[in-house]
């Protein structure tokens, strides 16, 4: 499966990427363990994710195809 | 009802009087509008620009979500939100809500709640650059701030 | 603080830009506004004309002293007050009302504030013509309508 | 005395004028006697009045050069 991944604010600099794809060799995968995969420790607390531009869990579960956003408890408009 | 991002600096009051004219004029008995702008300070502190962050898709729907959600409460005519993303400059407008009602509590009413929800809940992040050259990102708004 | 009385149609945007150009913009972090139209109906009839009658002198000083007890309670870097008076065609603007603050909470209650002591104790009266022709003096405001 | 009165609204309409100058032979009058004088009956009920411009009541003391209004309950703006 392949999965786009976006990172914004505090986080897109503190990794230092905005973007990246991730390929996985499996069907699907909870949030919080492509978070795992990619970065090789758990998740930070406080950490908003979101599926498809939707508010998501860390326990959501992804597809090949989907979009998985990262990113800071948001500051509002 | 429209949802409308700008990287530029916009004129508010232009964006009001052109939503208006989609509104018949003899129905929309009251308009209710709130305009925030970049401040030069914030917590005591000079603040010499703005960079504000959102998610180029989630934003825009979150917005619709909360103005969907304020047309099913109230009566609305018409409704219009404008937000400023990129880097912003002290004096210009970061916010616009307008909300037409044919009656002014429900226009106010709902125009206060589209505000609140979206300084609370909409993604956007803010990183402040200081007087001294340094940066921050905001951690929250300030209730009524 | 200005209040203003037109006899004529006015352009409410227009005097919102004009009037926020006194104010320095990186200190009004806040605009709330409302802008009140006649409509084409009231309880129920169609209503196609209205005479606003005042008392010239006393109205303008009600209205500036509800903008006075504002100012006292909310801190206000500016407030406008625009109202029509004389004949008025349905879909006319009627009323602006326009505050300016540093926080959008104190634009927002100030507005509100000054907008109901208006509805309710400034020195106005209203006679529609109704779609036959016939005329009735309207005996209060509704509250929130 | 010499007072300048003003009529309002529909009170005007009915009284057939808008305006009128009221003069009397002492120094002072109530707002309440100033209408008996000028109408030759009792003020009707809910009739609001303003000395001067500022709300007043039917007991208060008018003087020489004296502005006074008559009008029915304000409908507000």
């Amino acid at each position: 499966m392949t999965v786009t991944v976006h990172y914004f604010a505090r986080l897109r600099e503190e990794l230092g990427r905005a973007d990246e794809t991730a390929e996985l060799p499996t069907e699907s995968i909870s949030v919080g363990d492509l978070w795992r995969h990619l970065h090789g420790d758990a998740p930070p607390e406080r950490l908003m994710v979101a599926v498809n531009q939707e508010q998501a869990a860390l326990d959501t579960v992804v597809r090949d195809g989907d979009e998985v956003a990262y990113f800071p408890p948001v500051t509002g408009g | 009802m429209a949802v409308e991002l700008y990287s530029e600096d916009f004129d508010p009051w232009a964006l009001v009087a052109r939503a208006e004219r989609d509104i018949p004029a003899e129905a929309r008995g009251a308009a209710s509008v709130f305009v925030g702008r970049m401040r030069d300070f914030n917590e005591d502190d000079t603040v010499t620009g703005l960079f504000l962050e959102h998610y180029p898709g989630m934003t825009e729907r979150e917005l619709e979500r909360i103005v969907a959600e304020a047309e099913s409460r109230w009566p609305l005519l018409g409704c219009l939100i404008a937000h400023r993303v990129g880097d912003v400059r002290p004096g210009d407008a970061l916010v616009l809500v307008a909300t037409w009602s044919a009656h002014r509590i429900a226009a106010r009413d709902a125009c206060s709640d589209i505000l609140e929800r979206l300084k609370h809940e909409a993604p956007f992040w803010k990183r402040e650059r200081l007087a001294d050259g340094s940066d921050r990102w905001v951690e929250k708004n300030t209730p009524g701030f």
